[in-house]
């Protein structure tokens, strides 16, 4: 074995607490070792070059450097030498500035531990083995799940970049929140107006297939690989026939049991319905748990209206299986409902808001349905138990954000925009209201965000209280809302006609449950982690896989739709080439030593552990051994550490080159 | 115990399973020795008694039985233990282990001699009747009452400074003769090639000296660490008795106090190591 | 008199993404520490095998430190949560065995924390080096040591 | 042949004076383990009628694991360093037959082609003080392989025990009889007919199989069943031939001392390992238990005899007396005597 040696001064970072040409000497004597030199400047092109040389005249086997961190220069010098025809995981760094010169001060034993520190990778670039990076195909198609705002812009910007979307959405409808929205902040244009167009382009586009009522159910594979199965629910209709008249819908004799979930319980929909009139696409859907047929087997009217013959009663899901080369998730948030918890609860609620207990405690998505002109009130401000118009409304912000004693600790960001909106609304259809806002903080960051809350409190006089609501109760058809004004110090009590609380954006009730099935990182909340919270702020760390909106984090729509354009960015960016190129290290299983105990399995974070069945000539299944996808595989060898044979090996990290290193030590 | 040669007759003739890996007499009345049946004829010499104290379940792992048809076992609640650790990590499948569970009162710690009193696991046991059976025989006696010694000196090694400690173990270590039988013997050691087999590098020194002694021992009783079922087959066979179970048991204590973990008592506990909660003890870690 | 002269040699086995590039920190923020110890960079804690550890005393070390990412910072997601559940019972074993808390040191130091890195070695180094020089591993070592 | 009586007490002081004069003075250890090297001559036990220690003495012949040689990493080349010689007089002390006749039996194998330096500097410098054995138990077959409690065959010097306080000394070889003048001291005259009544009255454990039969029958029924039905219960540990007092199967594996020097071990090994055959390809033409132990069986009985005349066993009975899964080799012999016959 020729193992060339390359000591860097770096200047005189390295060169004043290490004696480089010392260490170099005594490189020269390890064995093994064919050429030991050191340079001013090892990553300048004469520097290299010096590498170069020595590999082809010396016919070099393995080289190290001693000179920075890894870090800096590692792929530097690895093509260095693969320029000169050695291949490139044949070279190793040893780090003689940052863990060495930078951190010592004295000459002598700085340069005894460089001396060691080369030693070290000596030792072990003389366990290395030439690896080629891992060439994977990609399929050129995206996975988007959820079709709320993000979900539509990641896969209208794919789509439109040409190449094929898979968009699934669990309700029967896309739109997501903000198409329950009455008007947006902070230029309080119609929600509607502008997300609609959006919904059609995606029905329409001729790259899009779009899944609604549907559901991700498995996912396997890896980057540019991935097989994922969806579950298409049955709606009870043909959707081949289905014209969308809604002539089901009207004649269905469930008028007053079941509650629209898109107006937020405010109103009552059908037992077949279509969910909001702008629903795309725009199919019924049976609520068997609801639906007279379902329950007795009788009624039938809807059948006996519909002229296209399109009631499936017996329809089944279906699963849908497709190969996919990228995923954006997309699925958004949820709103915390209020209500006292029970007493084992992490979270407590907030019992003494009555939210659940009056109807005119409302949140802040059941204020959206009560201001949109859509809305179940035609877009006058009628209270719910009433439906009088409420002369004095009370709005709370921070209910369950920013509250660990009850809620959560984080802030939903979005409320204080909302609230001042919501305020802004009301003040602009009820002239004579007055309207209170409790808050914690105004924080209005963001492109025409304050000016838009000084404009709720100057132009509109709506009247801000900083302070919190200790409890709410009835009296009287009033409901008497007792706070505390910190900034005046003093008690307040405000004797409301309804009262709006604006709660915190929570992560969806199935967050936890789908991250596991993709393989998404999540925190305690069940919002998804990032790769990295600046860098990388769509990534997340299984490969190929995308973050947009606020299954991330609370976020509001501008924040959503760049995030999406920004997953839909890196997605095209996957999609730009036909293969992947992947570190080659990876963990691989040595067939004959593995006992199939699969405690591998268990720790992968990847689920880049496989099995694969050993039979005997007969076709008896005879062993079950483990397999690494290599292209699942991270290299982070957890299984070579748990493996109690070690028949899985991190190639790169195997045993041999730690235990090398270690020996080297001693 | 005539029951038990009949159910082993039976399940031999109607071919439930194809042998029966059970106890026959050793080369004394107060001996018993694994026995493998495969005939109804040998059913004849399948015996049950207070000397039956090997743990089948190391047989169970054997090649010549996998993809085979079912085997059936004449099982203790301590071999169950092992049984269930072992579908657990996939060395057997359930459906092709026939269990014939046995009430069992406990087993002699030194067979062929005067004194009889009962193994160390026997005293702790929470399974004289086996957790998992197909057929159930025997029935359960009161036992004797017999002080936990090796709890004691558990409690003895706890209690001692770092030094005192390392003496002691360097004494038993420096015992050891690298015969493997603690491995040879023990139901969880299946690996197709063990660590302290492995040259490329060697981690473990094959060598019997007290260095590659002590790695042995230790990386032993943490490859077990969560796993033992506390047979105690390995102090049993060790021919330099070297107090194994002090080592194994002592993990096990540890396991369940941190974890709350039990190896082998049920199958769909998660295993130990292979598991993590973000609670995890770290007051450790700086 | 031997005291005096003791400097322990540390074996640590550290993270690639965290305590490496912590490290990596602590010399860009020219920080210092003594020269007693020597990195040896994995990619993650998860991939630390005891027998590393066992293997590092053998092999003359008077401690040694293990350090990686934060849990829930993990490169890997979790591959720092199994290693902490086998370092349990891993140090539960060894002090057990006689070697403790004043040989074998954990910690999470991540890339941003070049100034705990510092720290953490340097508080190793004085333990170790208070704790001296590791006699019992050494006696067990004794018959390699060639004489001259 | 010369007798000597010596006394308990003569006996103590004499084996003082030996570990005064930098003898090996090896004596079984008080909890019946093995053999170690005696430091206080108060503590010694000439074990004549307890059960054999777990192990064997062999160890003090032919140890679990010993160095070769050394080697330093040289730059283009390594240097090696011998082992030290072993200079040192070893006395085993209160050898019953079936130990006493180890050194014998194994010297053959040790000497056959290649002279190994290792065993016999170590045997050359052995003094067996054997005893008669009042023990026996259902695991001791001295007599089924040429040997007896009361016989003094591979013991240089040969106790006798007369009564608590006194053993007669028979000074067997010219070997012992040397070794024993210097310490004439300590001896007395003895009585002929005294020892002999004594050894007259020792019980020899009934004769269980016939080690020629074995070996014939071997040689033709190479692949007989009854091999499966003994392998199929073994677990493949090593007690067996760890304990036993004759087994010499070692394994050569290189270890690092440092980063610059390492060393050549010997070490213990069994042909009950699944490795102790395995080919470097993968192959194992001993692929299973049965095969192992019929190669345990054939080793001791049939190839060792053809090849040294010897019987590769003494009837100690440790691997039956260890043998976690209660395989009792002289069980085994007499049941492939008894097939044989059937023939």
């Amino acid at each position: 074995m020729k193992i060339g040696v390359f000591i860097c001064y770096c200047g005189e970072n390295i060169g004043r607490t290490v004696d480089c040409a010392a260490v170099a000497q005594a490189a020269s004597r390890f064995p093994g070792v064919v050429c030991s030199v050191d340079y001013k400047y090892m990553c300048s092109d004469p520097g290299q070059n010096l590498i170069k040389n020595a590999i082809k005249e010396q016919k070099l086997d393995a080289v190290v450097v001693g000179s920075c961190s890894p870090h800096m220069h590692e792929k530097t010098f690895r093509k260095a030498c693969a320029d000169a025809g050695l291949n490139p995981f044949l070279c190793d760094i040893s780090n003689l500035r940052e863990h060495c010169s930078w951190v010592h001060e004295d000459i002598v034993e700085g340069t005894k531990k460089a001396i060691d520190l080369i030693r070290i990778s000596v030792e072990r670039v003389k366990r290395n083995v030439p690896l080629t990076s891992i060439r994977v195909p990609v399929t050129k198609k995206a996975l988007v799940i959820g079709g709320g705002i993000s979900g539509i812009q990641a896969a209208l910007d794919i789509a439109n970049a040409g190449f094929e979307v898979v968009l699934v959405e669990k309700e029967p409808s896309i739109g997501g929140h903000m198409s329950q929205l009455s008007e947006t902040f902070p230029t309080l244009d119609c929600s509607q107006c502008i997300l609609t167009p959006r919904m059609v382009e995606v029905y329409q586009h001729s790259k899009i297939k779009l899944l609604t009522y549907s559901e991700v159910e498995n996912v396997e594979g890896f980057i540019g690989n991935f097989k994922v199965t969806i579950r298409k629910k049955a709606r009870g209709i043909d959707e081949s026939k289905c014209t969308g008249c809604g002539l089901c819908m009207q004649k269905c004799p469930i008028k007053k049991k079941a509650f629209s979930e898109f107006e937020e319980g405010l109103a009552y929909r059908p037992a077949i319905y279509v969910p909001f009139p702008q629903a795309v696409p725009n199919l019924p859907v049976i609520d068997r748990s609801v639906c007279t047929y379902y329950q007795s087997g009788k009624c039938q009217m809807c059948v006996k209206v519909c002229g296209r013959e399109a009631i499936m009663f017996d329809q089944q899901d279906t699963l849908i299986t497709e190969d996919i080369g990228a995923i954006v998730v997309a699925t958004g948030y949820k709103l915390y409902t209020i209500d006292k918890k029970p007493d084992d609860s992490e979270i407590k609620g907030y019992g003494e808001y009555g939210y659940g207990k009056y109807k005119d405690v409302v949140d802040g998505l059941q204020f959206e349905r009560i201001a949109s002109a859509s809305g179940p009130t035609d877009g006058e401000i009628l209270r719910p138990s009433d439906k009088k118009i409420p002369k004095k409304i009370v709005f709370i912000q921070c209910v369950g954000s920013r509250d660990e004693s009850k809620g959560f600790s984080y802030c939903s960001k979005i409320c204080c925009m909302y609230t001042a909106k919501h305020a802004m609304l009301y003040k602009h259809k009820v002239h004579d209201g007055e309207a209170y806002v409790f808050y914690m903080d105004i924080r209005s960051g963001g492109k025409g965000y304050d000016e838009f809350v000084r404009r709720a409190i100057e132009e509109d006089h709506v009247k801000y209280i900083r302070g919190r609501v200790s409890r709410i109760y009835e009296q009287d058809g009033k409901y008497i809302v007792k706070g505390e004004d910190t900034i005046a110090g003093m008690p307040v009590t405000i004797d409301a006609d309804m009262v709006v609380l604006a709660t915190a954006m929570i992560s969806q009730p199935e967050s936890k449950k789908l991250a596991q099935t993709i393989g998404v990182p999540y925190d305690k909340y069940g919002f998804y982690n990032e790769v990295h919270p600046k860098l990388r702020p769509v990534e997340v760390s299984t490969a190929g896989v995308f973050l947009a909106g606020a299954c991330q984090a609370p976020k509001d729509i501008p924040e959503s739709v760049a995030m999406a354009s920004a997953a839909a960015a890196k997605s095209l960016v996957l999609f730009g080439s036909d293969f992947l190129e992947r570190e080659p290290t990876v963990a691989k299983v040595a067939e004959s030593v593995c006992a199939g105990c699969f405690y591998c399995q268990k720790v992968c974070p990847y689920n880049a552990i496989e099995r694969k069945e050993i039979k005997d000539r007969q076709g008896n299944v005879i062993k079950i051994l483990a397999y690494v996808n290599s292209g699942l595989c991270q290299g982070c060898g957890t299984c070579n550490a748990v493996c109690p044979s070690k028949a899985v090996e991190l190639i790169g990290f195997n045993d041999e080159q730690i235990y090398a290193q270690i020996n080297a030590l001693g | 115990m005539n029951e038990l040669k009949q159910l082993g007759k039976d399940l031999l003739q109607n071919g439930t399973v194809k042998v029966i890996i059970g106890y026959a007499e050793g080369t004394t009345p107060n001996r018993a020795k694994p026995f493998i049946a495969r005939t109804p004829e040998d059913a004849e010499k399948l015996v049950f008694n207070k000397y039956c104290v090997n743990n089948l379940a190391v047989y169970l792992t054997r090649k010549e039985y996998k993809g085979k048809g079912t085997v059936g076992i004449v099982a203790k609640g301590c071999d169950v233990k092992a049984i269930v650790q072992l579908i657990q990590e996939n060395q057997i499948i359930k459906d092709d282990v026939y269990i014939i569970g046995m009430n069992c009162n406990g087993a002699v710690a030194d067979l062929g001699k005067a004194d009889e009193s009962l193994a160390v696991k026997c005293l702790n046991c929470k399974v004289h009747t086996p957790h998992l059976y197909h057929t159930l025989l025997g029935k359960l006696e009161e036992m004797p009452k017999t002080e936990d010694e090796n709890l004691k000196m558990i409690q003895k090694l706890d209690a001692m400074t770092a030094e005192e400690k390392w003496a002691f173990w360097e004494a038993e270590f420096e015992k050891c003769v690298k015969c493997y039988a603690c491995r040879q013997t023990c139901p969880m050691c299946y690996c197709e090639r063990c660590i302290a087999d492995k040259t490329q590098p060697r981690w473990i020194e094959s060598s019997a000296h007290t260095r590659g002694n002590f790695s042995w021992n230790i990386i032993r009783a943490f490859h077990l660490s969560g796993r033992c079922i506390g047979c105690g087959e390995c102090e049993r066979a060790c021919p330099a008795q070297i107090p194994l179970t002090l080592l194994n048991r002592k993990m096990g204590m540890v396991a369940f106090k941190e974890f709350g973990y039990s190896a082998g008592m049920a199958l769909d506990n998660p295993t130990l190591v292979g598991n993590y909660n973000t609670t995890d003890r770290e007051d450790f870690i700086k | 008199m031997e005291e005096k002269t003791f400097e322990p040699k540390i074996t640590a086995f550290v993270c690639n993404w965290c305590t490496y590039t912590g490290a990596d920190l602590a010399g860009t923020s020219r920080l210092k520490y003594k020269p007693n110890i020597k990195m040896i960079r994995v990619p993650c804690t998860g991939r630390i095998d005891p027998v590393f550890i066992t293997k590092a005393f053998e092999k003359g070390a008077d401690g040694v430190l293990i350090s990686g990412c934060h849990p829930g910072d993990c490169h890997y997601n979790t591959g720092n949560f199994h290693a902490r559940r086998r370092w349990v019972l891993f140090t539960e074993l060894l002090n057990y065995i006689g070697i403790d808390s004043s040989r074998l040191f954990f910690s999470w130091v991540s890339a941003s924390e070049g100034k705990k890195f510092v720290d953490v070695v340097s508080n190793v180094i004085d333990t170790v080096k208070a704790k001296g020089p590791f006699q019992q591993y050494q006696k067990i070592n004794k018959e390699f040591v060639l004489d001259e | 042949m010369e007798e000597k009586i010596i006394s308990q007490g003569n006996l103590v002081s004499f084996v003082g004076e030996l570990i005064k004069n930098n003898c090996m003075v090896i004596g079984e250890d008080k909890k019946g383990l093995g053999w170690k090297r005696i430091t206080d001559a108060g503590e010694i036990k000439i074990n004549h009628k307890d059960i054999p220690s777990n192990i064997s003495y062999k160890e003090f012949l032919f140890p679990k694991t010993e160095s070769i040689f050394y080697y330093k990493n040289k730059k283009e080349d390594y240097e090696l360093v011998e082992a030290p010689e072993f200079k040192d007089k070893i006395v085993f002390l209160g050898a019953k037959p079936c130990d006493a006749r180890s050194i014998e039996i194994m010297s053959k194998v040790f000497n056959w082609d290649y002279k190994d330096k290792f065993f016999n500097e170590r045997a050359d410098n052995s003094i067996v003080i054997g005893t008669a054995c009042n023990y026996q138990d259902e695991f001791c077959f001295c007599t089924s392989v040429n040997l007896s409690p009361s016989t003094e065959k591979g013991s240089d010097l040969f106790l006798v025990p007369l009564d608590e306080n006194t053993y007669a000394l028979k000074i067997v070889t010219e070997k012992g009889k040397e070794f024993i003048q210097p310490y004439a001291k300590y001896l007395t005259d003895g009585n002929i007919t005294r020892t002999q009544e004594t050894l007259a009255k020792v019980k020899s454990p009934e004769k269980k199989f016939e080690s020629g039969k074995v070996r014939e029958w071997i040689t033709g029924n190479f692949e007989h069943k009854l091999f499966d039905a003994i392998g199929s219960t073994c677990v493949g540990c090593g007690q067996c031939a760890f304990a036993c007092p004759v087994c010499h199967c070692f394994d050569i594996v290189d270890e690092e001392c440092s980063y610059e020097c390492g060393r050549r071990m010997k070490n213990w090994d069994a042909c009950q390992f699944g490795l102790f055959t395995l080919h470097s390809s993968g192959h194992n033409p001993r692929d299973n238990q049965n095969k192992r132990y019929r190669q345990r069986i054939a080793h001791k009985f049939k190839y060792y005899t053809d090849k040294f005349d010897e019987v590769l066993c003494t009837g100690c009975g440790r691997c039956s007396r260890g043998c976690p899964v209660g395989i009792d080799i002289a069980q085994v012999a007499k049941e492939i005597n008894l097939v044989a016959n059937q023939v």
